[in-house]
Order: structure tokens, then C-alpha cells, then sequence
């Protein structure tokens, strides 16, 4: 193929892949160095090409048009005076098309070299069945002294015989917060931030509770008609009003 | 680089890539040769004495690695693990209640343990069968071993805390997270 | 029968027993010495010349028959299935070119890859996946693997046949997607 001349190149789409594939064939047509191509020649085979492989391919040939279209342009620029170029230059875009011929060419060079090189299963062989190196995993258990006695320890207390004291816990309950918003309700005029409604003694554990016991009130109370929720944003403040 | 014979250079590359070994017949077909025995026996001759060796077994050759490196084919590495709790928990109790059956650790536990758990710990080396209880059933009892006291830093098993010391070292106030024991008897097995 | 070093017979023993090619480190880790390289060398020259020989291959060491007695192995053993012209062309654009994106690839090629022609280079494990590169889009990239260096007899990615000529054409730099947005401007439905 690298040989062949432009007119003996098949005029089949379907043989390339690609534009650029088609245009190195084209381009190597030349029979001179990718570097010294002339660049308006090979636009023109291109074109030329295109023209005779015919309306039939065109369906499946956009890229090749967009190519030509390109090309087209390219040797517009080419061609006209030096003044009226417009930036990147012609000259720049040619020696970048130059460039990428070069450089599929070179890959295409390079993939020839690597699959004539001696290669393991097809020129050099490695052994079949070789008897394989295995490792075996020992498992070395670790646990300490605390670790068993603090198990003994959890176990015993697990299994203790067991004497439920009941511990006071720091809690609001829900009526108690129920009773605390509704009274506090009608006394706010405006929307009020729900924080307001919330004691403020009591410890952490407490006033966490509190916030929660706080939230489904207000909930249950929305519900029942007696004040009104609001919440601008995801996540925002949730702000209460009598109703 | 001496100059090798051709002839064994092919006959040594065609045993060393065949799927198996390979008759002297069979290799001096393949090379189109009247006899490949000599070769194959100045081949052999060349790896005596080193890593490989190339042996013939019921008239067909093949090469191995010399035997007496077989032990650096296996290596055995170390990884160390920790213990699961449950591992923890059923180790603690045979200490301190050996000889223990298994029913008897299950009872103590509250919890069911998995067959594995107490293979782990007789592969650890730190509890061992120790004989059956003269019961119904017979059931075979557990108890730690040397290795266990060694490893654990133990001069004798009575060194280990009572339930007084548990006690005072709070140890044996009832811990958050309790009912995660519960569901424990599903990943018993790691 | 000479006096073979002990050091030189267990790293042969354990490369030609190893199921692919070993990292000297690996050989030294196993052995439990601080290098083999030496006795790695030892034994290639001790094979050079023969049917067999020991070679190195991005740093990985293996056994293979010498080159030049393909023609009596070729019977025996599958012949590696032919690549695709695409697969061939795509395989030494991520060798040269290394890492380097589906883009890229096709930026170089001048057509989309198709389907399968990665895949193909992939299953072979000559390339593999190597990280996406921080640019918009955060493309993955591809590089050959070890094997690939394995399979296609190369010491190095240096022994690349002509890399050090691509590079000083300039050939190897990085491809610019200037090209595309140009064509690009002139095909909007794109």
C-alpha cells in the first residue's frame, strides 16, 4: 500500500479508516519524505478523491467531508496573500497536519517493529507447566492479657444475675414540652426560632432531649392546629407561630 | 559464550517448552535426527550440579528443579490477626474454668460459639482437648496449655485476676454496646 | 562437575520453577539474602549461547527458548493470535506515549477506537488502566504493563525500537487537541 500510486488507490471509503489514514496513504503516495510533502498536493489528491469515490459513501463519510471541508479552507489560506492571514497562520496549520502524519506514520512504523520482535508464545517460549512457587499463610494469632481478662470481665457482667436499677435519666418528655410550647405560643407574635421554646438549664443530655421532645411538639401541635411551622431552607431554622 | 552444538541447543529448547516430557524417539522425530540420546545426555551433563536438572523417567526427559532445592519452592510467611471477640471472650473463660466442656463455655458465655472459634484457638496453640467428662454424653473439655501461660506472660494460671480484682478494676460494670453480643454468634466464625 | 555457589542454584531453581517472571526482589525476599542480582547474571551467562536462556524484562526475570529455534517450537505451541491493524497501531501509541487517554489515542489515529480494540489490548494484559489525568473530564489513561514488556522481549520501555528517534523529532509530545476543536468548529452537530 505505501507504494501505490494515488490512482490505483481503491476508491472505496469503506478501505480506510479514517481521513488521516486515507491521507497518508495519499501523502506517501508522493514517494518523498513525509517531512518534504507538499501539502497543496496532497489536499488536492484528497479532494480528488473524494470526488471520485462518489455520492455513495457519502452517508457514512461525514468525517471525511468535515475533513474536506477543512482541507478546502486550508488551501484557501494557502494560496492567498500573506497579508490578509488570520492567526494560527496556514503555514502553521499545514506543518501541524505534516506533523500528524508523521506521527501516525511513525506509530504505524513502530507497531510493525514491536510485532516482529521475538515474542514470548510465537518466537521465544517460556515453560508449559512449571511447578509454581507457593506461599502458605501462617496466621499468627495476637490478643493480650487485658484483652482476656477484660473478656472474662464483660462476660461475667453479661451473665451476672441481673438487678435492674433504674437510673434517672435526664429527660423532657413530650408532654412536658407539649404543656411548655403551648403555653409559650401566645406570647410570641411573630415567627420565633423553635430554640426559644427550649429550656435553658439542664445539662447537655438534657438539653439535647429537651430539643428533640421540643421538635415532635411542635410537630403535634402544627398538627392540632394550634401554630404554624416554617422552614425556608433544607437544614435552615424551623420557625413557629401561633396559629 | 562457547560455542554449543546446534543439536543440543534444539533438543534442550524442545524439552524445556514441551507440555510434558517428551520420549528420545519423539524428540529426535520433531528435529528430523537419527538419535538425540547423546545430546540429551551432554544437556544433562550441563546442568548437573545446578538449579535445574534435566532427568529421565521411564524413558521420557524432562527438566525439574534439583531436589534438594524443593523447600524454596513453598515459603511460608506470617500474618498476624487479632483474635475476634468472640475468639477473646470463649479463651478467657476456658482459663478460668478449665477443664471446660463446650456446652459448659456456651452456658458461661451466653452466647453460642462456632466450631471455629475453638479451632482458632487450638491452632493458636493456647487451649488444647483435655480429656472427656465422665457425664451423659461424654463431652470433651478444653484446657490452656503451656504455650497459653508462655504467651501471655502468665507464671501460673492463678495469676490471673479473680472476680474480686475484676471487680475493683471495673471490669465488671455492664458495658454500652452489650446487646451487640447478640448478634455475635453470626460473624462468630472469623 | 564443578562447584556450583548454593546462592546461584537457588535463584535458578526458583525462576524456572515460578510461574511468570520473578522481581529480583522478590527472589532476594524469598532466598532471605539482600541481592540476587548478581547471581541472577551469573546464571544468564552461564545459559547464553544455549537453548534456554535466562533474561531480564522490565526488571523481571524469566526462562525462555532462545530466539533463533522458534522454527522447531512453532509446531507445538498455538502462534499468538493476530492483532487487528487498529489494536497494533493503539498498542504502540500507548507504548510510545505513555500514559495516555482513549482521547489521545484517537487524536493520533485520526478515528474513534472502536469497540473491543482497548478490550483485546487489555485481556492480553499489555496495557492496563493507569489513573485518570487531572484535567477536566478527569480522563483515564492507560500504560503497558509488565507483561507487555515480557511478551514482546524488551529490557526496558528504553529498547522501545526507535524511541529515543521519536523523541528527538518530537514526535512523542504531547498531542494537542487543537486539531479537534478546529475540525470540531466545522462539524457543530459533533
Amino acid at each position: 500500500m505505501p507504494s501505490s500510486d494515488a490512482d490505483t488507490l481503491t476508491v472505496d471509503l469503506g478501505a480506510w479508516e479514517g481521513p488521516l489514514d486515507l491521507l497518508l496513504a495519499l501523502a506517501r503516495s508522493q514517494k518523498v519524505d513525509l517531512r518534504a510533502i507538499s501539502i497543496l498536493a496532497l489536499v488536492d489528491q484528497y479532494l480528488d478523491y473524494l470526488k471520485r469515490a462518489g455520492a455513495d459513501h457519502l452517508d457514512q463519510a461525514a468525517d471525511y467531508l468535515v475533513m474536506a471541508a477543512w482541507l478546502a479552507y486550508l488551501k484557501s489560506c494557502l494560496l492567498l496573500p500573506k497579508a490578509e492571514q488570520a492567526d494560527p497562520s496556514p503555514e502553521e496549520l499545514a506543518w501541524r497536519l505534516q506533523q500528524r502524519l508523521m506521527r501516525l506514520d511513525a506509530m504505524r512504523d513502530a507497531g510493525a517493529r514491536l510485532m516482529a520482535r521475538d515474542r514470548i508464545g510465537r518466537d521465544v517460549f517460556m515453560r508449559l507447566n512449571p511447578e509454581g512457587l507457593a506461599t502458605d499463610r501462617h496466621i499468627l494469632w495476637h490478643a493480650t492479657l487485658y484483652d482476656i481478662i477484660a473478656a472474662y470481665g464483660r462476660v461475667k457482667a453479661r451473665t451476672a444475675p441481673v438487678m435492674h436499677t433504674v437510673q434517672r435519666r435526664p429527660v423532657m418528655t413530650l408532654d412536658a414540652a407539649i404543656a411548655r410550647v403551648e403555653a409559650l405560643v401566645g406570647r410570641m407574635r411573630d415567627w420565633t426560632a423553635i430554640a426559644a421554646f427550649m429550656p435553658r438549664e439542664g445539662d447537655l443530655d438534657f438539653r439535647r432531649s429537651a430539643l428533640a421532645s421540643t421538635v415532635v411538639a411542635t410537630l403535634e401541635l402544627a398538627r392540632r392546629g394550634t401554630l404554624d411551622l416554617r422552614q425556608d431552607a433544607p437544614f435552615g431554622p424551623i420557625l413557629v407561630k401561633a396559629a | 559464550m562457547t560455542e554449543v552444538p546446534d543439536l543440543d541447543r534444539a533438543v534442550e529448547a524442545l524439552v524445556f517448552a514441551s507440555e510434558g516430557p517428551l520420549a528420545a524417539d519423539d524428540i529426535a522425530r520433531r528435529l528430523d535426527v537419527p538419535d538425540v540420546l547423546s545430546a540429551l545426555h551432554r544437556v544433562a551433563e550441563r546442568h548437573a550440579g545446578h538449579g535445574i536438572e534435566l532427568v529421565e523417567r521411564g524413558g521420557r526427559w524432562h527438566f525439574q528443579t534439583a531436589a534438594d532445592l524443593a523447600h524454596l519452592l513453598r515459603e511460608t510467611r506470617d500474618v498476624a490477626r487479632r483474635l475476634s471477640r468472640a475468639a477473646v471472650e470463649t479463651l478467657a473463660i476456658v482459663a478460668y474454668h478449665e477443664p471446660v466442656s463446650r456446652a459448659e463455655i456456651e452456658a458461661i458465655r451466653g452466647v453460642q460459639i462456632s466450631k471455629g472459634t475453638l479451632d482458632v484457638l487450638i491452632e493458636a496453640d493456647w487451649i488444647a482437648p483435655a480429656g472427656r467428662r465422665e457425664v451423659p454424653g461424654r463431652p470433651l473439655t478444653y484446657a490452656t496449655t503451656p504455650e497459653f501461660l508462655t504467651s501471655f506472660g502468665l507464671a501460673d494460671r492463678r495469676d490471673l485476676p479473680g472476680l474480686e480484682d475484676l471487680r475493683a478494676a471495673g471490669l465488671l460494670e455492664p458495658v454500652d454496646g452489650e446487646w451487640d453480643t447478640e448478634l455475635e454468634s453470626a460473624d462468630d466464625n472469623d
